[in-house]
């Protein structure tokens, strides 16, 4: 046994912890806030499944854009509306809705896991290098040029649609975000809801 | 002698960190933490993307992960968009709040 | 001459459409003189055809004219078409002549009645419809003027529909018929199916050459007999007649006694060769038939009041006379009685129309007596009739009856016993009724007055218009109306000299000419009687017969005039067996029920389950539409379990298994 | 290394193949941009040049037609896009529909702040979404497409900000949607790891090389079953259609159209794309599921519309059970997926696709003129007596709904006959049987809806106020209607020009 | 039955009788409400074109044909194989005229009270479908045009009809559509099944008849699957529960229309479309469809009986009478099935008649409950006769139409269905007892008050019923010229069902003149009947 794999594992298993830690935190914890944070711990933990994985670039771009972009994002948009204060989560008004999705959650990781144990022969076939073209090349860039090539070649018309997709988020904020005149607005909204219930 | 870390394993995490997520977006009522229920299954599959690059020596499974990202992050703008323009009106507005329109 | 046979129909029916269409401007009386022009000139056409066929030779006393093709189809070809032949004629002529006679009586009779034209229009329709239905070349034509007169009688018999007995007496008389209707239908496919025709002489002819499997001849008979039931008013079908008489008393006289309801008599004899092809107990149903409603009609008539009812009572006993003479084949002694009954009967009913035209629509006889001061004529001619069809020699019932009982006797012993007893009854009862209405002492100027209130209020159109200054006197009827009378009496007295039998030396030349006339229709079916101890022994039959109509005349005189012995009318009779009160209950009861619980199950059962059906799917809506709880996360819950079960079959069901 | 970089070679793009996408594209930006700077346009304008837009693109695709069916069809850029009939009347298809949407949208945003480029942007976005969806190649773009779409639909139903049921609907729509979309990006995933790509064409080859599909590989499988899940979603196929009553509902009536025809059409493309074309090995595995979910499409949109009240919540079902008449198409298609002789399976999706789009953008057409008279309700009740306050109105509706009742003589009957043909061809008569059936059930709705609007009291008593129709909509209605009923005259150059589609690219 | 070419004349006219009335109801929904009286004028012209080009075609008709007649074929949707082909012959003839003629007195003679426009329109719009059902060659053209006549009727019932009216038009599309439903599919079904046989998709009725041949089993799936929808429109016993709340609740027009064309589509599409196309299995299921008949017959007789409402009793009176029409059919012998043709056109006039003195009545009484009817012969003895006419004529008096359908039906019926017909034959006892039944509580007796000034018949009412009327004694006193059209389109289809099945049309023994062979013919006959 040599010391890559153990290497190996530690990195795996401590990352899983990280990922599934920070799951669970998401999911349990009261405060949104803390549930954000508990989100970070999983971003960095599949940042370092990527790194483990010789997919430095995404494990970057990982940290950056999510960790960093978007829980930020949350985190603002928290304190903007003030919706930190915990939540209760020990009721559950919904009958028979955690049941459910336990059931749910059960039957996803039990099945996709009997997939994936099934196909593993498949899969472990050769365990391939990956792409870990660094060890080959010695050049650290060669994983973030691959990409770019396959970036720019075969998906250039994906990686255009990416910029499309933008457009839609700014548009939309924009729509989302215009002020509405107040005039009659919660008169109106009355109305709606009492012509609805 | 252990064997090599096996691709599989990292699918069965990626479907654990999956399920979680699901589970957390059924049980959750607060919005913005059922939003980041969505990223952690967003994130299983980026997870499965990967792995399966590496398994496949293929780059074209990394290159789906960067774009997977941009979506995640335009959906959370919209989506946050639309929470802060309801949770202006109503604030403190739980999911099952949000139940007018049903039958 | 014969040719012109479609004229005979063609009178009656110019009459009907002219009134049809200016009968009200004709109004009371010219459109009832009229119809009886039209009436008596299809008997004048029926008298030269008579003559013209009397002079051919017996084998070609027979013209068929077809006037066009009426239901061809395939093998199925029909002809409107009219068979001119002894039998059809003769009946041609008695039921033109007496029609005529009742027509004539009838303008006395209805007038001032508000619809006296109408009256006429049915009148003539009928006749019209009559003469079809005898002079009909094939089944179907038959069928044409039989369910044409039973309309006819229908419409007749509710002529005063605001009456509600008068309506529902009408109903009962239609379906009631169309129940024989039913069993003519049947043999009329049956002959076809039998012998790809429905026209007589082809049904007839492959009989007599015995083509005809006795199987089909004898279900033909049957059902042919199911219809003759109706028509002729035999038991079970008998019941509409009585009620029958709601109709204006002509009707009954015409329809009801005369014309119509021999029909079914008529069909049998024209089918005659049929019935000689079937099985031998099938005349013996026939005769037994006609003999047990001769005799049951006949005791009902004893315990009758109303003096129409006693006639249709003694109708349908005499025409069950004509049935068993059917079965025991004697057609010619069946005709002839049809004959002679036509002019004593019509004659009766007549002079009952009068005597209840001069009574103020009266019927009860407990309520007359003594009339025959009043309305000699009336009286004189009732008599006439009353010896005829009592049997007393030499009036014409007399001889037609003798003749039946002859052929019975011959057929079998049973039948001539009830025969004869009928004739005793027969003749106790018409005493009955003679003495009740004629003689004994009036009953009635004490309940005039009364009578008169409830007449007015009840609106009945004679009254209106009648005469009667509050004084209540019977009076003779108008000349219109006993002339016929007296015409009539002459042909009851005389009739039977049409078929005189070859008794106490009357020269051959004078005896049976009617058997003469008909023997080329009825020469196949007619039974062969002479040899038998019935036929050596006529004069005794005779001496029988007068005994049993003296007989029963003596006991009615007994009874009711002199009072020697106590009135026996048992409820039993009155009511008539309670036969009918058995079938109205039955209808009214069991019947209506079920047909309401048919009417419910259609209702509940077969819509319940299409409406149930809505019912349930709005249920499922209701129940899963609440399902739609509007909460995101159970949305979710549910798009997961989709998940669960898509994967559950692609990973296990497909992938592992 | 920077040699590398040198030599490398983008690959060729064919601008004209995709000048339909451009122009959108075109077309979005340029409201975008122009709107941003210029102060508000004159009346109509914006919807006017989203119409022209987008007539131009479908323009543009009817002269791509003949180009395909010349010269055959390709792959574009790489193999990203499928360059067939198929999409091109996909792309048709939307564009139509984008262009009755804008027309409807105009008088309807009036006067409201949402009066600006944005909306209209979106739509041309979201068209380039769909649009994409329907011709993608490769999976990652397939799901790039339908997460463009799907974006800008969520924004467009919360976009009424008066309304808080627009919100709800946003909301409900944005978290389920993204609930589903991460299954079927998972699915892409789990795909691409049995396959070795989300190419499509190299998938079909990967799979055609691995013959033994004897031992079936259950990660393909399990990933199948998450990419039916996230089109499921789409379509709103039951078990997968508990968003579509309430969005529908909650959504500004025109976006509502907007979903139901592009929307429906770009995800049953995708649907054809992904299951008929690039997984026709695994047919036998995912038939019977296209099958259960026809099924219960079928039963719960037609049962569950009939207690409805609300009128854009009765089409909202009923767009649920013609999703199970479109999915009876489906899987007639299965029969034959992959095999030369596809059958009629595939066209009757793409004629079903076209004749809904059209007829249900009416239908809310309707809705949204009556809606916006009677401020925003669209209950039963606000339909009382339109025949007297606006009888072409009501006519109109009628043969809408008559058409979504599929009586004959109108573009309806001709698309469920062509999938009750599509699907007796390959012997589902059972499917086909119950598809028929739930149609009567179905039949009910429409039947209660126009009792409403023929036999009701209007509110106004016998001199009810006359209701306007805005001239833009009523061109959008006009036109719907006609074609409705031309189409059910003469449908033969629609059906021959659906029967192209099963020569697609792979 | 191969269609001929073209008909005798160049221009298509049964294409114009199609169109003309389509044409018509456009215009009127065009008219401008300024101008009220105009669409009465354009139906009208529009209508007695239809009737004067039908009682053409009825002229212009070869007898001796049994082929189709006037045959116009275009193709239409050529990737389905569709066309638009017509034709005529001596089985939809009459109905065609009878449609032809029908809806001009109707639009004429009956008065709509309320938005008469729409009404017209809607009225025009069912005789195009009507027109089209009988004309239609082709299976599609035949079930688009079977299936939009629902519309139009839909909202005559809806909109003109009574205070029920929602439910029963509601109810009668549903059901009908229901039929329908199942009808597409098996008719979809057929046409591809034949298509291996003939080797070319077509929707061609006349191809599909003559040169496909389904395996047993299959043509009787195919064919149930048509028999159903034709079932629900007869209607045949149980699946006639629709009827009497239609008939009931639809307007005077719509009552007679209904009762007079629309039932027919059900029989004449099981003739048309039922024997032509699947003589097997229509051969082979006989005993279901005479022993429903027979059901049919008794059943609606006895209902009919039972009524409170004189509509809804006339309703299940064409219950009853339909129920012939199908034991005719089902019987396969000449005179039966022409007697069921005949019938067709003669239960239309009768029953007919009888929906317009309803409507009458209800016009002038404003109720339809024979309880509160009474003695109106006593104050309109023109109106009683009228109806005493119409109503001998339903009863199946010889002399009028009606004697003559039901006395073919029966008496061909004989020949093969023997104890079926012997039930059957007692129907029409029962029709005597309801309508009897029915005439007397609601004609006779002494009128209450509010029956004393029940008003007369009036000259427009009598001119709208002269027509029935003279149809009713007319094809009475002489359907010969009907018949002889009849007959041969209807040998022709025997024959057909010979062809394809082990069935002979037993011939009757015939003995006029020579007496050749032997007479027990009729117990051979009698033999297999019972065998069944």
């Amino acid at each position: 046994m040599s010391d890559a794999t153990f290497l190996e594992y530690v990195v795996f298993f401590s990352a899983a912890l990280m990922i599934l830690g920070g799951a669970i935190g998401v999911i349990t914890l009261k405060n949104p806030v803390h549930a954000a944070l508990g989100l970070v711990l999983t971003l960095f933990g599949v940042a370092v499944q990527f790194v483990a994985q010789q997919a430095h670039f995404l494990a970057a771009v990982q940290v950056i854009v999510y960790a960093g972009a978007i829980v930020v994002l949350f985190l603002f948009v928290i304190m903007l509306l003030g919706v930190d204060e915990a939540m209760d989560l020990s009721i559950e008004p919904i009958p028979i809705q955690r049941p459910l999705a336990a059931v749910m959650a059960v039957g996803i990781v039990g099945l996709v896991g009997a997939a994936v144990v099934r196909a593993r022969d498949a899969l472990d076939i050769n365990p391939g290098t990956g792409i870990d073209v660094a060890q080959e090349t010695g050049n650290n860039d060669a994983n973030i040029q691959q990409l770019a090539a396959n970036l720019y070649g075969d998906h250039v018309l994906a990686f255009q649609l990416t910029s499309v997709l933008l457009i839609v988020a700014v548009a939309g904020t924009v729509l989302l975000t215009r002020k509405w005149p107040r005039s009659g607005d919660d008169a109106r909204d009355a109305e709606h809801e009492s012509s609805d219930v | 002698m252990i064997a090599a870390i096996e691709p599989s394993w990292y699918l069965l995490l990626a479907a654990l960190l999956f399920g979680i997520g699901a589970f957390g977006l059924l049980v959750r009522r607060n919005p913005l933490v059922m939003f980041m229920c969505i990223e952690l299954m967003l994130n299983a599959a980026n997870l499965t993307f990967v792995a399966l690059a590496t398994q496949l020596g293929d780059i074209n499974g990394q290159t789906a992960v960067f774009f997977v990202m941009v979506v995640a992050a335009a959906e959370v703008v919209v989506g946050l968009g639309i929470l802060v323009s309801i949770l202006r009106r109503r604030p403190g507005a739980t999911a099952d709040d949000l139940a007018e329109l049903k039958g | 001459m014969a040719d012109l046979v479609w004229l005979i129909p063609a009178f009656p029916l110019a009459g009907f459409l002219t009134i049809l269409f200016v009968g009200r401007r004709l109004g009371d009386p010219k459109a009832g003189y009229l119809a009886t022009a039209a009436v008596f000139a299809s008997f004048l056409v029926g008298a030269s055809i008579y003559i013209d066929l009397l002079g051919r030779p017996e084998e070609e006393r027979e013209t068929v004219v077809t006037l066009f093709s009426w239901v061809p189809v395939g093998t199925l070809q029909i002809d409107l078409a009219f068979l001119a032949d002894p039998l059809s004629i003769l009946m041609v002529l008695f039921v033109t002549f007496i029609g005529g006679l009742i027509h004539l009586f009838a303008v006395g009779y209805m007038h001032g009645d508000p619809k006296f034209s109408k009256f006429f229009l049915y009148l003539n329709l009928f006749v019209f419809s009559m003469t079809l239905l005898v002079l009909g070349e094939n089944l179907l034509v038959t069928f044409l003027g039989w369910e044409g007169v039973g309309t006819c009688s229908y419409l007749l018999i509710a002529f005063w529909h605001t009456r509600e007995s008068a309506a529902t007496a009408g109903k009962k008389a239609f379906v009631t018929n169309r129940v024989g209707d039913w069993g003519v239908m049947l043999a009329m496919f049956l002959s076809f199916q039998a012998v790809g025709s429905m026209s007589y002489s082809v049904l007839n002819e492959s009989a007599e050459t015995g083509m005809l499997a006795a199987s089909t001849a004898s279900a033909i008979t049957i059902l042919l007999l199911v219809g003759a039931a109706g028509k002729s008013a035999q038991l079970p079908l008998y019941i509409w007649l009585p009620d029958a008489m709601e109709g204006p008393t002509p009707v009954s006289a015409l329809i009801h006694a005369a014309t119509m309801v021999t029909g079914g008599v008529f069909l049998l004899t024209r089918i005659n060769p049929v019935i000689a092809a079937s099985y031998d107990w099938v005349p013996t149903t026939i005769a037994w038939v006609g003999a047990i409603t001769a005799l049951f009609a006949a005791t009902i008539a004893l315990a009758q009041n109303d003096i129409k009812k006693v006639l249709a009572y003694s109708t349908v006993s005499q025409i069950g006379y004509m049935v068993l003479a059917i079965g025991t084949g004697a057609y010619v002694a069946a005709i002839f009685h049809m004959v002679t009954h036509a002019a004593f009967k019509a004659l009766l009913f007549l002079g009952a129309g009068s005597v209840i035209h001069g009574m103020h629509e009266e019927q009860d006889m407990r309520k007359m007596g003594a009339l025959r001061a009043f309305m000699p004529i009336t009286a004189a001619t009732f008599i006439v009739g009353w010896l005829a069809i009592a049997g007393v020699p030499p009036f014409s019932g007399f001889f037609s009856k003798d003749e039946i009982l002859l052929f019975a006797l011959a057929d079998s012993v049973p039948l001539y016993v009830v025969g004869i007893i009928t004739a005793v009854l027969t003749a106790f009862y018409m005493t009955r009724q003679v003495i009740m209405v004629f003689f004994g002492k009036a009953q009635w100027t004490s309940l005039a007055n009364e009578e008169e209130a409830p007449e007015v209020a009840e609106g009945e159109p004679p009254v209106e218009t009648h005469d009667a200054h509050g004084e209540f006197k019977p009076h003779e009827s108008p000349p219109i109306m006993w002339i016929p009378l007296v015409v009539l009496a002459g042909l009851a007295a005389i009739g039977g000299i049409i078929n005189l039998p070859s008794l106490f030396g009357i020269p051959e030349g004078g005896t049976y000419r009617l058997e003469e006339w008909l023997h080329p229709v009825v020469e196949f079916g007619e039974a062969e009687i002479s040899g038998t101890w019935a036929y050596d022994n006529k004069y005794l039959l005779v001496a029988f017969a007068v005994a049993a109509a003296l007989g029963g005349i003596a006991l009615g005189w007994a009874v009711y005039l002199k009072k020697r012995l106590k009135p026996w009318e048992p409820t039993l009779f009155a009511k008539g067996w309670y036969y009918d009160q058995a079938i109205t209950w039955f209808m009214g009861n069991p019947g209506r029920k079920g047909f309401d619980d048919v009417a419910d199950f259609d209702q509940h059962v077969v819509d319940g389950a299409v409406n149930g059906v809505a019912l349930a799917v709005k249920e499922t809506a209701t129940q899963a539409s609440e399902r739609q709880s509007g909460y995101v996360r159970r949305y979710a819950g549910v798009i997961g379990i989709g998940v669960v079960l898509l994967l559950g079959w692609f990973v296990v069901i497909r992938g592992i298994l | 290394m920077l040699a590398q970089i040198d030599t490398f070679v983008g690959p060729e793009v064919g601008w004209f193949a995709l000048s339909p996408l451009l122009t959108l594209l075109g077309g979005a930006l340029g409201l975008m941009l122009v709107g941003a700077l210029t102060p508000q346009w004159p009346k109509g304008l914006y919807a006017f040049a989203t119409a022209t837009t987008a007539g131009a693109a479908a323009a543009l695709a009817m002269v791509q037609w003949d180009d395909i069916t010349d010269n055959g069809p390709t792959t574009l850029v790489a193999g990203a896009l499928a360059f067939d009939t198929f999409a091109m009347f996909m792309t048709i298809t939307i564009c139509v529909a984008v262009i009755l949407v804008s027309l409807l949208s105009d008088e309807y945003l009036r006067d409201t702040p949402n009066d600006g480029p944005e909306i209209y942007a979106l739509y041309l976005v979201a068209a380039i979404g769909g649009i994409v969806m329907s011709s993608a190649n490769d999976l990652i773009v397939l799901f790039l497409g339908l997460e463009t779409l799907s974006l800008a639909l969520y924004v467009l139903a919360a976009s009424n900000r008066r309304s808080s049921e627009s919100a709800e609907s946003g909301l409900k729509y944005f978290v389920l949607g993204g609930f589903a979309s991460a299954f079927f990006l998972y699915g892409i995933a789990l795909v691409y790891g049995a396959t070795g790509s989300t190419n499509i064409t190299e998938m079909v080859a990967a799979l055609q090389s691995s013959a033994d599909l004897s031992t079936p590989d259950t990660l393909a499988l399990a990933g199948i079953a998450m990419l039916i899940v996230g089109l499921g979603f789409k379509v709103a196929a039951v078990p997968f259609h508990v968003w579509a009553p309430d969005v529908y509902q909650g959504a500004p009536t025109p976006i509502t159209a907007f979903m139901a025809s592009a929307g429906k059409a770009a995800a049953f493309a995708a649907m054809l794309r992904v299951l008929v074309i690039a997984l026709p090995f695994y047919r036998d595995d995912w038939r019977p599921i296209i099958w259960v979910l026809a099924l219960l499409s079928l039963l719960v949109g037609s049962v569950l519309a009939v207690v409805q009240t609300n009128v854009k919540r009765m089409l909202a079902y009923s767009s649920i059970s013609h999703a199970g008449f479109i999915l009876v198409g489906v899987e007639a298609a299965a029969h034959r997926a992959g095999e030369i002789d596809a059958g009629p399976g595939m066209p009757s999706v793409v004629l079903y696709l076209i004749l809904y789009s059209v007829l249900v953008i009416g239908s809310f057409g309707v809705v949204t003129v009556v809606s916006r008279d009677s401020d925003g309700d669209t209950n039963l009740d606000a339909f009382k007596g339109l025949a007297r306050r606006r009888p072409a109105l009501a006519l109109a509706f009628t043969v809408f709904l008559l058409a979504q009742a599929g009586v004959p003589f109108t573009s309806g009957f001709i698309a469920k006959f062509g999938v009750i043909q599509a699907a007796v061809e390959v012997d589902s008569y059972a499917i086909a049987i119950i598809a028929m059936v739930t149609a009567v059930v179905a039949a009910f709705l429409y039947l209660r809806i126009m009792v409403t609007m023929w036999l009701g009291e209007p509110a106004g008593g016998d001199s009810p106020d006359p209701l306007a129709v805005p001239f833009s909509a009523g061109v959008a209605i006009g036109a719907a209607v006609a074609f409705t009923l031309v189409v059910g005259v003469l449908p033969g150059w629609l059906i021959e020009a659906a029967d192209t589609v099963t020569s697609y690219a792979r | 039955m191969l269609a001929a070419d073209t008909g005798p004349i160049g221009f298509p006219i049964l294409t114009a009788l199609v169109l003309v009335p389509i044409v018509g109801a456009l215009l009127v929904a065009l008219t401008p409400k300024s101008r009220p009286e105009i669409p009465k004028a354009i139906a009208l012209m529009a209508s007695v074109g239809t009737a004067a080009m039908s009682i053409w075609l009825l002229a212009s008709f070869d007898t001796g044909d049994a082929g189709f007649q006037f045959v116009s074929k275009h193709t239409w949707i050529e990737a389905w194989g569709i066309s638009w082909h017509l034709g005529v012959d001596g089985i939809s003839l009459f109905l065609v005229a009878l449609t032809g003629i029908l809806f001009p007195i109707v639009i004429a003679g009956i008065d709509p009270h309320h938005d008469e426009k729409p009404y017209l329109a809607w009225m025009l719009m069912l005789q195009a479908g009507v027109m089209g059902s009988f004309l239609s060659l082709d299976l599609f053209v035949f079930f688009i045009f079977f299936e939009i006549v629902l519309v139009p009727m839909y909202f005559l019932i809806g909109g003109w009809g009574y205070e029920n009216r929602v439910y029963a038009a509601t109810k009668f599309f549903l059901y009908t559509m229901l039929g329908s439903a199942f009808m597409l599919v098996g008719l979809v079904a057929t046409v591809w099944i034949a298509s291996d046989d003939l080797g070319k998709v077509t929707f061609d009725l006349v191809e599909i008849a003559e040169g496909a041949d389904f395996a047993a089993s299959t043509g009787r799936w195919l064919f149930f699957a048509f028999a159903i929808a034709f079932a629900v429109k007869v209607p045949i016993f149980p699946l006639h529960t629709w009827l009497p709340d239609a008939h009931t609740q639809a307007p005077t027009a719509g009552s007679v229309v209904l009762a007079g064309v629309m039932l027919k589509l059900g029989t004449y599409g099981l003739l048309r479309f039922g024997l032509y196309l699947f003589p097997e299995a229509s051969y082979w299921s006989r005993s279901l469809w005479l022993t429903l008949a027979v059901i049919g017959i008794i059943y609606g007789a006895i209902a009919a009986t039972m009524q409170k409402d004189l509509k809804r009793l006339i309703a299940y009176s064409s219950v009853a009478h339909l129920g012939f029409i199908v034991l005719g059919t089902f019987a396969f012998t000449t005179q039966s099935m022409s007697g069921s043709v005949i019938q067709m056109v003669n239960h239309g006039v009768s029953t007919g008649a009888l929906f317009l003195f309803v409507g009458w009545i209800y016009e002038r009484r404003k109720t339809r409950q024979i309880s509160e009817l009474n003695g109106i012969q006593k104050v309109a003895p023109i109106f009683a006769a009228g109806f005493m006419v119409v109503m001998l004529s339903s009863i199946g008096v010889p002399g009028l139409n009606g004697f003559v359908g039901e006395f073919l039906i029966l008496t061909g019926s004989f020949l093969t269905a023997r104890w079926w017909t012997v039930v059957a034959a007692a129907g029409v006892i029962l029709a005597a007892l309801y309508l009897l039944w029915a005439y007397q509580r609601v004609f006779h007796g002494e009128p209450d008050d509010d029956n004393k000034n029940f008003p007369e018949l009036r000259w427009k009412e009598g001119l709208t019923l002269l027509p029935f009327l003279g149809l009713i004694v007319f094809m009475g006193v002489y359907p010969k010229p009907v018949l002889d059209r009849i007959e041969p389109s209807i040998d022709v289809l025997i024959t057909h069902v010979e062809e394809h099945t082990d069935y002979v049309e037993p011939e009757p023994t015939i003995v006029v003149g020579d007496h050749s062979d032997d007479e027990s013919g009729d117990d051979e006959h009698g033999d297999d009947e019972e065998g069944e």
